[in-house]
């Protein structure tokens, strides 16, 4: 099984959801995160004194699946989350050794 | 005629009364201003300040500030008499022989003199912000409400010293609202600026106040409370020549606050290229606090453009202030030190009575005086039990550590 | 007598004071009701349009708008007369002359005049909330409270020719709310809704204001503020029953409030399942807003009933909105247009002096000039500088477009 | 002469209105206090509960209240008569032929009283906070506002049996304050704590209020709105012993909050070691309800010791009460009802007309009618459609289950 | 090594807690996300408009352990988080390669 | 690839990310988290009722690298993160098996 972990732009949350839903993907994990990256933070003014805002918001998506899932999981992310525009994030994928839902005790593929 | 003086004396009584309540709530303006200014971990600090300090004013004001102002005062005196407590109320009998000549209540009289204490003493609590301790914060209060306010407000409405040299300051520019920023300014000095608000390079970091509607709701609950502040300084009310001045006054407090809050934020748009909400708040006090100094004289049109003034000074006071390494976080000293300094000289445009000097001689005197009292009462707190918060504490908040309450515990802060 | 004269002056003016202050702080009412009710995003800029827009109003009625509406207006005219400035106060002379004719201080009237004029202008900033540019909403301010309103106000209140058509608007159901509404509707439509209001197949998305407790505030400032405004518009306190009249006004504005809360709140109960808070406060406005025309003819149960139809009213009204894609985040358009018209109407009831002629009249003439006239206005801001943030800014929030600053910088949203 | 009794009459009127008015913004400052010292989770549902409570309570007395408590009562009566609404305004004449004894609006009246029947029933929504169903709780609200308050406050100010008994309480220590705590305390007992506030072994855990800045306003708000509850309660101004007396009960209703907050702020710092902002708030409030019985006979300085007791009380209090297992969220309890009793039996310090027996019959009669009627009320309510929500719609918060609303949707919870 | 990532409901957190404290796990790490699955969101009015919320809060809590007690601890997580109902949520378990304590400069399991 | 994740206190994390960024760290990812370890909560008293906060707020950063920048990474964040004090944090390291750049379409070290 793999992990993926996606970082996304918040606005794309939405779209990315339903691209994994519609290939498949039953489950999600998502968490509000602060990204750091080549799509630089902006400067503000504030009573005349500058602050940086050096991160930008992003949302973090982690999605556990089988591994027969993982290409096709690519290309929904790519597809659903792309806007073309520096800042758009990125997948990692990680391999799982264990899956276990806790209702069941359910273990590896069936858990995801 | 005996019973209309009566009726009379029962309507300026009220108007004294309302115009106090009034100004009571600048209380909560003040709390909810500076609440809003500050960082989320210092919030439930400045708030319990807020509330003391509102406290001890009032219970300072009445065991010797009002005395100290007011009573057994020599004309023209420097040094106060001493003594306790507000004296006795009007009886029917002097007051029906004096004629009218004693037109309201004595404890209302207090009542609404204790107010001006209170809001002299908010000013500090704003400047000194984030980083000093509660509990020399209070006993600062008690040395400022029991007696460096009340001395100086003896030499010009106790019919001091400075009342004799023709100073003229209708509801308080320089006594109550410079009177404050004075006081601030000895207390930031000493204590120095937040951490991480200077870089090493001159560099000034933005630490933005974590809460704008708190902040806007402040400020139009002290603009409220300034109707009672200005109106209520004509201190009567009932005859058509006086029911006009107090109208004069608050038509002429609205407008300068407008202008005020106008010229800030046009001037912040071209500055800083984006519509400084703060900044326009600070601009309506400024604007307020300019005006204080006389509300009635001039026309609307001039209290106008007097508070205009007042809001374009406040914005540059408040960057070079940061220039300068002077820490002030909600602007408390360029609101009501430089405004306030502004207002008190524009007196001369309108008022005949007002001469360049006499204005000069009060804001050197009343200055000179809250700033060197205050900066020996912050020294000797400073060297005994210290006003500052440790570098873990303030990192840490002030919440914890004053309170051991969090304002906001169970939102998420980032 | 004539000192009695003197004394009813300063009561009457005192009361026009007191009462013009309580509809002052409505100004903050509406900033926390509409920073309660847009998104967190969206909040330091709508408190900038809300500061700004009540210091242009007393600027721009000071300038023209009190001369346009009460000064040189020829008995039943259309047309304005321009001129500047608000005239010369009263003297003591002429008053004592008019053998109590003239009862208070013009410099009052001014003052309960202005604060009505931003009353007006606050009703439009909730409605076109969270994606107009700040800057085209305060040149639409200028015009609104410089010409629009005093124009239409001259009509009734001036003298001009809806007074001679016999509509009857005690404290301005149709003069200030239901022009504010016909303001904003007319901006409305010309900007559109927010982004992701309404989706492809008819669908309307709820976009949940983002702090409640400052929603409530605003609507109990409002609420105390509409005490002054309706029992202030009786305009004379002086004598017995001048003195009943205010106090029924004060009973029968607080119950129509009252009414209209209860009405909204078993309605959306019922409709929606939840007791939804947010239509529960527009019911109380609703039914203040509808009492306003006539809170003196009535009983206290009756004026009950006429707030209480106004809550049954705004709710299914709000819906309605929503299925024209009329998006209007604070529902002003259905509180004081809406049930402005309603409160409009039902002076009949209990009015004899009113005809439904007179005030179907009313309600065409001001929505027909005030709606076309700000279309005007609007458009040509529109064709000009534009009158809507660009995708980006109304994604990101008009708080960093337009202000720089962010309301609630440390809370993490989610 | 006729001219002065209108001109006083009139006064006397606006009075009393601008106090009411004052009063009625109370239900703000409780809504505040109570959404700043809840969790996030019930803060919208609390918010609802308050602004429903303030409507009903004006339109129950409106309908029966007002008739129950004033209208029709035998003199010494413990059995009220009932009628409906609230009488016939008086008239000139009948005014004039008084000579003055009749010196205020009736409608004025109803409206005074009704916002104390308000203050009544805010005191209980937060005590029984964060787990009452909010429709029980609307229920038990039309039978407080329109009997069970009614019915007491007849007994004494109606001029019923206590009035008889010697019961002195000015402005309603025991009339509006512990009724509305004995209310709360039976509804506590029969609803139990919030899941989670008391652990197994004895231990009570602490469960933070949310929001500081708004339970500071809130303070802030009841404060300003006590010199209306008190200063109105003389009923009288207009000559120059009346107008003394009312400036002596804004004096005094002042430095009574001072002495209470301070007091508490001490007593917290010493016990618990931080200057803990909640006691310090609920130390104003009791410093407030202590001086409520008498404001008026003690000077500055004696007031300042009773609203300093007060304080002093509410700290073990609100600890005692937790050691009970007696959840009161807000310490409502001991705010209103042991600093209540405090005060009525204070009235004894100053008011040679009071004696020790006229004043405990007073508490105890009241206390047992209002305890047990609403203990009735609340186990009727308890035993149909049940009183506390399910423990899921708790957990989730009674926002979601109550009002389908969040109160702040857009903030991140930790 | 291994790395327990774990989404429970959220007011099972101190359950949990206990439950790893007991077996001898010294620290977690704890992070506030919104859960998609088969556990359903809610649809709510407001202004009589729906808003559907579909994601619900959950816990993410996150252990490192040495390999010995990987058992017990998906064990514990069992026991303690479940409630029987849909939604309880699941665990991931990966492999770690390396752990260092910060302060001390320590690595591998003596680090955990 | 590697996935350095670690665990830091928050005032660190200006310092953690320049030592990053000046070793050629190009985009990090950061979330707010609650920490429990062996530095221990506090006890407050509110309203003369004790509550313990078991948590303590920390700072994860997870940073994607190649596996050539480890050891430079593992140094950069010890030094940049230690205060010597007790809760300083932990650094785990995992397998990166897929890294995707979803703007390029870009995997692999490129990627990162
Ligand atoms: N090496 C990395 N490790 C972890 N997260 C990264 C890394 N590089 C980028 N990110 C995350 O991806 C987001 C987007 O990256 P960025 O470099 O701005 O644009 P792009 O993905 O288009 O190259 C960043 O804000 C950050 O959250
Ligand atoms: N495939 C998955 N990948 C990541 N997280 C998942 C996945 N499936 C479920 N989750 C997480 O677990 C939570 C519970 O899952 P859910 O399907 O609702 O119930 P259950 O775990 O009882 O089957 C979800 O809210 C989500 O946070
Ligand atoms: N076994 C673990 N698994 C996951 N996170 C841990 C683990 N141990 C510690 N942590 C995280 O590291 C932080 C610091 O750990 P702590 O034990 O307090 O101090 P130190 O790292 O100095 O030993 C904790 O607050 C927690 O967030």
């Amino acid at each position: 099984m793999k992990l993926i972990t996606t970082i996304i732009k918040p606005f794309k949350l939405d779209d990315v959801r339903e691209a994994l839903s519609e290939i498949g993907v039953a489950g999600m994990t998502v968490t509000e995160v602060k990204g750091f990256g080549r799509q630089k933070g902006h400067t503000e003014l504030y009573r005349g004194a500058e602050y940086v805002v050096d991160f930008l918001p992003k949302v973090k998506i982690e999605v556990a699946i089988g591994d027969d899932l993982l290409d096709q999981c690519l290309d929904a992310i790519r597809t659903s989350a792309n806007t073309g525009k520096v800042g758009d994030g990125k997948v990692f994928v990680t391999s799982l050794e264990e899956v276990v839902r806790i209702r069941t005790g359910e273990t590896g593929p069936d858990a995801v | 005629m005996e019973d209309l003086i009566q009726t009379n004396y029962a309507l300026d009584t009220f108007y004294f009364l309302v115009m106090g309540v009034l100004v009571m709530f600048m209380a909560c303006g003040f709390s909810m201003l500076e609440s809003g200014m500050v960082r989320a971990k210092n919030t439930a600090e400045i708030l319990t300040k807020n509330v003391s300090l509102y406290s001890i004013a009032c219970i300072m004001y009445l065991l010797v500030g009002y005395y100290i102002m007011y009573e057994n005062v020599d004309t023209g005196s420097i040094l106060p008499s001493f003594g306790t407590l507000i004296g006795a109320e009007n009886t029917v009998e002097s007051t029906l022989a004096s004629g009218g000549d004693t037109y309201y209540s004595k404890r209302s009289d207090y009542f609404f003199q204790v107010v001006f204490v209170a809001t002299a003493m908010s000013i500090v609590s704003g400047a000194v912000a984030e980083r000093m301790k509660l509990w020399a914060f209070l006993i600062f209060a008690v040395v400022l409400t029991g007696l460096i306010y009340p001395v100086q407000g003896m030499w010009t409405w106790g019919g001091g010293w400075l009342a004799e040299a023709g100073y003229s300051d209708f509801a308080g520019s320089g006594i109550v609202h410079m009177c404050g920023a004075a006081a601030a300014l000895a207390g930031v000095l000493l204590l120095g600026p937040r951490a991480g608000k200077y870089g090493p390079d001159g560099r000034v970091n933005a630490i933005p106040g974590c809460n704008m509607p708190l902040a806007t709701l402040g400020m139009f609950v002290l603009w409220f409370g300034w109707f009672g502040f200005n109106g209520g300084s004509e201190l009567k009310l009932s005859n058509i020549n006086e029911a006009n001045a107090v109208a004069q006054v608050f038509v002429n407090t609205n407008i300068a606050a407008c202008g005020g809050l106008v010229a800030a934020l046009i001037l912040a748009h071209i500055w800083f290229g984006k519509a400084d909400l703060t900044m326009a708040l600070n601009g309506a006090l400024a604007g307020l606090v300019a005006i204080t100094a006389d509300p009635l004289s001039g026309t609307a049109f001039w209290s106008m453009i007097i508070g205009a003034v007042g809001g374009l000074i406040v914005v540059p006071s408040i960057v070079l202030l940061d220039k300068l390494r002077i820490d002030d976080p909600v602007g408390a000293i360029s609101v009501h030190g430089v405004a306030g300094i502004w207002g008190i000289l524009a007196v001369v445009f309108n008022n005949p009575d007002a001469t360049i000097v006499g204005q000069l001689t009060g804001i050197v005197g009343i200055f000179a005086w809250v700033f060197l009292a205050s900066l020996a009462v912050w020294a000797i707190l400073k060297f005994t039990m210290g006003i500052r918060l440790s570098e873990e504490d303030e990192a840490v908040g002030a919440d914890i550590s004053e309170t051991g309450i969090e304002a906001y515990p169970e939102f998420a802060q980032n």
